[in-house]
């Protein structure tokens, strides 16, 4: 491999290990203390597309409506909790997975009675569509951008965790939720707090998500809802540094693939991916990464 | 009282050799052994976090312990899972009581001696026999779920008898009773051994119930033996009036 | 007295049987007078459905774990039926690459429908022993992984699939009488197993793992098994449906899908044969009722827009409302009796 | 301060508690006494917001606070260590503590607690950027307690503080709520071992079967009760 292919390799896994590191982190955010795995996960990116696209006449700068259509995912998120997910809480693991494959279904469907089945294209700020040349390498360079944001985001949320008061009854709640709230920390709050993370971290993948592809429909948040179930289950679906490491992780066996594998093989690269999910279940049900 | 030498022959026992089970960060049981004869009411007793539970964990197959062997009726069972377990004799209960809430009460009876491998007719006849032991026949239709307490209990001690076990282990049977239902219990559960030639081990903190009920007790404190015999030996020991007590 | 209660007990599983069977034989005696295409067409989608519900049942019901991988077994079930039953010449226009000795053979209906149910239980029994021992988020996580394992290879495997494109050309088997018949045996079917000792077994984990594994209940056994029957009453489905569409992609056998038979048992009652039966009569009417009206608005143009999706928001919100104020589903585990 | 009044508290099906009435004034240490299973740990529970009372009422400094969410319970000054201790296990000694101080939101007094907390339990000091699991029974005891009192409680409920813990151990457990109690900290105090109870509590309760059996100040109950009887079981013989 030369160097130019390697560095090739690098950037392409780091960028789009970067987006699977974040969809993955919200992942298991809400995992780690509802034992929820939420199936409406990729309809919160779902809904930060549409909320470009219903932006995209208004004449205000693209990273005001950027922020728009992160808040849009925020309040997906949080309103689903407050309406679907509470009130089952108390109820079966299986009972909160139901609610939440029928919440996805719902939004899916909403989109499709209230906007439209087609592809309603997404505006991108030019610096989206700009390369740069590096080493001999066109790299474009939002999947640089998609690396920074990512690793400053990753340190935001490794601060948040490690010196705020909420963050740390985050983690505390998800090693023992009632005395957390026996310390006098709402169940609410916490609760409510992760799933705005869940909602966040789905809203800031949704604006390199959508620089990637250009368009949102109503069925695009399958595709990144199944990156988070990999990666998570790669990294350990109760430990936060393991979702981000299963991200880098799932990101290097797919440029990998795509490198390696011939065409008629690459068209079977998910079923592959998905039987390497059911192998780490069952050989390391804990993930790479053990939780502490 | 039963001896060994008046049993019923071929005498069997389920036989608990240097048993030591480790947590993380805690031994839970050191070096504990412990016979069961068929035909006898064994009490295991101890304060609490003592590790009685554990032991009756370990035997059944939910913990694999951290050395030591297990034989029941002269089988090794060590290590091996709490299906197979149980289909060589050995039934117990749980501290918390776990019926199968959606079940019925036949149901939930039937199935155990379904799953020690009774044909159907014969596992019917079995869960009925056990049902009347219990003097619960009447609520056999019932959902589980639905039962008073009292009857979670007793529906669960029939499950446990439907298994036709050779060893059996009662994990806080009383827990939670009042003082007549705890007599009431007694009643039922004293003839048991001697009439299905079992071996009874008991678990419990209502000291009347176990000092009344038992032929041996056995004493645990911080995962160890502090203490064996009968009833009235054991409470003259120094050191199983401390564990209780305190110093 | 010790017989008494046997024989009451088998007495009532008939009148349960009786109960669940009458409305289906007067649906289909109402269906035959009126002799209307469109209903009759409903009707043998309602069957066919709940097959499919009471497949679902057999394992998610008894056991108590979420399986996606159901309506992947309804695609094997479908796309294998298929190559059993339709004509040589037929084959050389729809899937002209098959290998020459499938493309010789034709089988009956029957033998095919069962040939492809039995294949969906052998793949069924090969990948699902392992995963038997996992319960909730993994159990649910890789049974969505093996249906997209499966989803792919159906969309992939153009040499027997035709790839993502419809395999067309399938004959008409399954009529309204064929399928009422096999809806009947499938009732029974799933009443029989859930009453059988496997089935017992299996409910008694459900409601109490650790208690049932030391009453000697092997629960990864029982599991399988009921997993098995699930896929071979899936794969049974979906050849029942395929020659009845007689043609389709395998687009049919995804998310969709998915939700849809999921949503009757979850509304009608997962834990019961009458919940199933109940959930798939009640969610096939408001669907297809709503379908109706979907397209009466946008055929008489009365919106201005195209209404879709309204049947699926009115059925997820339905489904979230079950869960959340009934949650054993509108027959709450019990049985007509 | 708090007044327990007929209540009554089922687990499921079980009866756990029957009609239970107990109280505890300022600056009093009560104990609870009584065979496992008899109910105690259920009463602490259940005043601090756990579990729900199915009937009674449950009074503190005036109001009811009976069926409150146990995270308005520790606000109102009722803070509990549970027998597990439930100490977060991946978070450092400092987190811990500092959870402990979240109802308070103060640094500068959180602060001048942490020193406290490092004066009366010097291991923790040593230990404060270490995580919480890798500290010994002992030790992860100490930062329960700690934890507990970094809410600056009005009533401090124990639960079998000395359970699991080294003969050693159980007596330094001892003095110390011995202290905390001379030092003017009002205290319900869970135990098993009877005799260490009797010798620092005030008054205490005897529980069995879910009910209160006896009570009095703790010579008067030695001897008045066969204490013994409750744990070990009357004599066969005596009767």
């Amino acid at each position: 491999m030369s160097f130019g292919s390697f560095l090739q390799f690098l950037i392409d896994t780091l960028s789009l290990g970067s987006l699977y590191a974040l969809m993955a982190l919200g992942m298991v955010i809400v995992y780690g203390i509802l034992r929820l795995v939420n199936f409406a996960y990729g309809e919160y990116i779902m809904v930060a597309g549409y909320t470009l696209f219903l932006l995209s006449q208004s004449p205000v700068p693209w990273l005001i409506m950027a922020l728009l259509s992160v808040l849009a995912a925020v309040g997906a998120s949080y309103l689903t909790e407050r309406v679907a997910f509470r009130p089952v809480r108390e109820q079966t693991v299986t009972a909160m997975l139901i609610t939440s494959f029928a919440v996805s279904t719902l939004y899916q469907n909403a989109a499709l009675l209230f906007i439209s089945p087609r592809a309603k294209l997404v505006p991108l700020p030019d610096i989206f569509s700009k390369s740069i040349v590096f080493a001999g390498l066109v790299v474009p360079l939002r999947n640089i951008l998609a690396i920074i944001v990512t690793f400053a985001l990753l340190g935001f949320f490794a601060l948040l965790l490690k010196r705020t008061i909420i963050g740390i009854a985050l983690r505390a709640a998800a090693d023992k939720f009632t005395m957390t709230r026996m310390l006098g920390i709402p169940a609410n709050l916490v609760i409510g707090a992760a799933f705005a993370i869940h909602g966040l971290l789905a809203g800031v993948v949704a604006l390199f998500w959508f620089g990637r592809i250009g368009s949102v429909t109503p069925g695009i948040g399958l595709a990144p809802l199944l990156v988070a179930f990999i990666a998570t289950v790669i990294g350990g679906m109760r430990s936060l540094l393991g979702a981000v490491v299963g991200g880098y992780v799932l990101a290097l066996i797919n440029v990998a693939f795509n490198n390696l594998l011939t065409q008629n093989f690459l068209e079977y690269r998910d079923a592959f991916t998905f039987s390497l999910v059911i192998l780490i279940l069952l050989l390391r049900p804990e993930g790479l990464v053990r939780a502490r | 009282m039963i001896s060994p030498a008046d049993g019923h022959t071929p005498l069997t026992a389920l036989v608990v050799q240097g048993i030591t089970m480790d947590f993380v960060g805690l031994r839970a049981l050191e070096n504990v052994n412990l016979t069961l004869r068929q035909g006898e009411i064994l009490g295991l007793i101890g304060p609490n976090g003592s590790g009685k539970t554990t032991m009756i964990n370990v035997i059944t197959g939910l913990l694999r312990p951290t050395a030591g062997r297990i034989q029941a009726d002269g089988a090794d069972i060590t290590g091996k899972p709490p299906h197979k377990i149980a289909q060589t004799g050995v039934a117990r209960t749980f501290q918390k009581v776990k019926l199968f809430r959606e079940l019925t009460v036949f149901e939930n009876v039937k199935v155990a001696a379904v799953s020690v491998g009774m044909p159907n007719r014969r596992a019917k006849e079995q869960a009925w026999v056990a049902l009347e032991e219990l003097g619960i026949e009447a609520w056999s239709g019932r959902i589980a779920g639905t039962l008073p307490y009292g009857h979670e209990r007793k529906v669960e001690v029939a499950r446990a008898l439907a298994m036709n076990p050779k060893f059996i282990l009662l994990d806080e049977p009383a827990a939670g009773m009042d003082e007549e239902e705890s007599a009431a219990l007694l009643q039922i559960l004293t003839p048991i051994p001697e009439k299905k030639n079992l071996g009874m081990l008991i678990v419990d903190h209502d000291m009347n119930l176990i000092m009344r009920l038992c032929n041996r007790l056995h004493v645990l404190n911080y995962g160890k033996t502090i203490g064996e015999g009968t009833p009235e030996e054991v409470r003259r020991i120094p050191e199983v009036v401390e564990a209780y007590l305190g110093s | 007295m010790k017989d008494k209660p046997a024989s009451t007990a088998t007495r009532s599983h008939i009148i349960t049987l009786l109960i669940l069977l009458l409305p289906l034989i007067i649906i289909a005696a109402v269906t035959k007078l009126i002799g209307n295409v469109l209903f009759e067409r409903v009707v043998i989608t309602l069957f066919i459905n709940l097959i499919l519900v009471l497949g679902l049942q057999a394992f998610m019901g008894n056991s108590g774990i979420l399986s996606f991988a159901h309506i992947g077994f309804m695609g094997i079930g479908a796309y294998a039926s298929v190559l059993f039953s339709m004509a040589p010449q037929m084959k050389k226009l729809a899937l002209p690459d098959l290998p020459l000795w499938l493309g010789h053979l034709q089988l009956p209906f029957l033998p095919s429908i069962l040939i492809g149910a039995i294949i969906a239980a052998l793949i069924a029994a090969v990948v699902s022993f392992p995963l038997m021992r996992l319960s909730d988020a993994s159990a649910v996580i890789t049974s969505f992984a093996l249906l997209v394992v499966i989803h792919t290879i159906l969309v992939h495997w153009k040499t027997v699939t035709n790839g993502p494109q419809t395999l067309f050309g399938v004959d008409r088997y399954t009529h309204l009488e064929t399928s009422m018949c096999w809806a009947f045996i499938f009732i029974a079917l799933a009443y029989w197993f859930k009453e059988s000792s496997i089935g017992l077994q299996l409910r008694a984990s459900r409601d109490e793992r650790e208690a049932a594994s030391t009453i000697g209940v092997n629960i990864i056994l029982v599991r399988w098994q009921g997993f098995i029957l699930s896929a071979f009453m899936a794969g049974l489905g979906g050849g029942l449906w395929a020659h009845f569409i007689t043609s389709f992609s395998p687009k049919a056998f995804w998310l969709k899908e998915t939700f849809v038979i999921l949503s009757m048992l979850v509304i009608g009652g997962p834990n019961s044969v009458s919940g199933a039966v109940v959930g798939a009569l009640l969610v096939t009417g408001a669907f297809e009722g709503l379908r109706g009206l979907e397209n009466q608005i946008n055929i008489a143009q009365i919106l201005p827009v195209q209404l879709i999706g309204l049947t699926e928001i009115v059925l997820s919100l339905t489904m979230i409302v079950i869960l959340i104020k009934r949650p054993l589903g509108i027959m709450g585990g019990r049985e007509f009796r | 301060m708090l007044a327990l009044d007929n209540i009554h508290v089922n687990y499921g099906a079980i009866v756990a508690l029957r009609g239970v009435s107990l109280n505890v004034r300022e600056n009093e240490l009560v104990a609870l006494i009584g065979a496992n299973g008899a109910g105690k740990s259920t009463a602490l529970s259940t005043i601090a917001g756990v579990l729900k009372p199915a009937g009674g009422t449950i009074i503190f400094q005036g109001e009811s606070i009976a069926g409150l969410a146990p995270e308005k319970i520790i606000r109102r000054g009722i803070a509990m260590i549970p027998e597990t201790r439930e100490i977060f296990s991946g978070l450092t000694v400092m987190e811990n503590l500092l959870l402990g101080g979240y109802i308070r939101k103060d640094t500068v007094e959180f602060k001048r607690d942490l020193e406290r907390m490092i004066d009366l339990f010097p291991i923790l000091g040593e230990r404060l950027n270490q995580a919480a699991d890798t500290l010994s029974g002992g030790e992860q005891q100490q930062l329960a307690i700690a934890r507990a009192l970094m809410s600056h409680p009005k009533l401090l409920m124990l639960d079998e503080p000395s359970l699991g813990l080294a003969p050693t151990l159980v007596n330094h457990v001892f003095k110390l709520v011995a202290r905390l109690h001379a030092e003017g900290m009002t205290i319900l105090l869970v135990e098993q071992n009877v005799n260490q109870t009797l010798k620092i509590c005030d008054r205490v309760y005897l529980l069995k079967m879910g009910q209160v059996a006896a009570q009095g100040l703790p010579e008067n109950l030695r001897e008045h009760v066969d204490v013994e009887s409750v744990y070990l079981g009357d004599r066969i013989d005596a009767q």
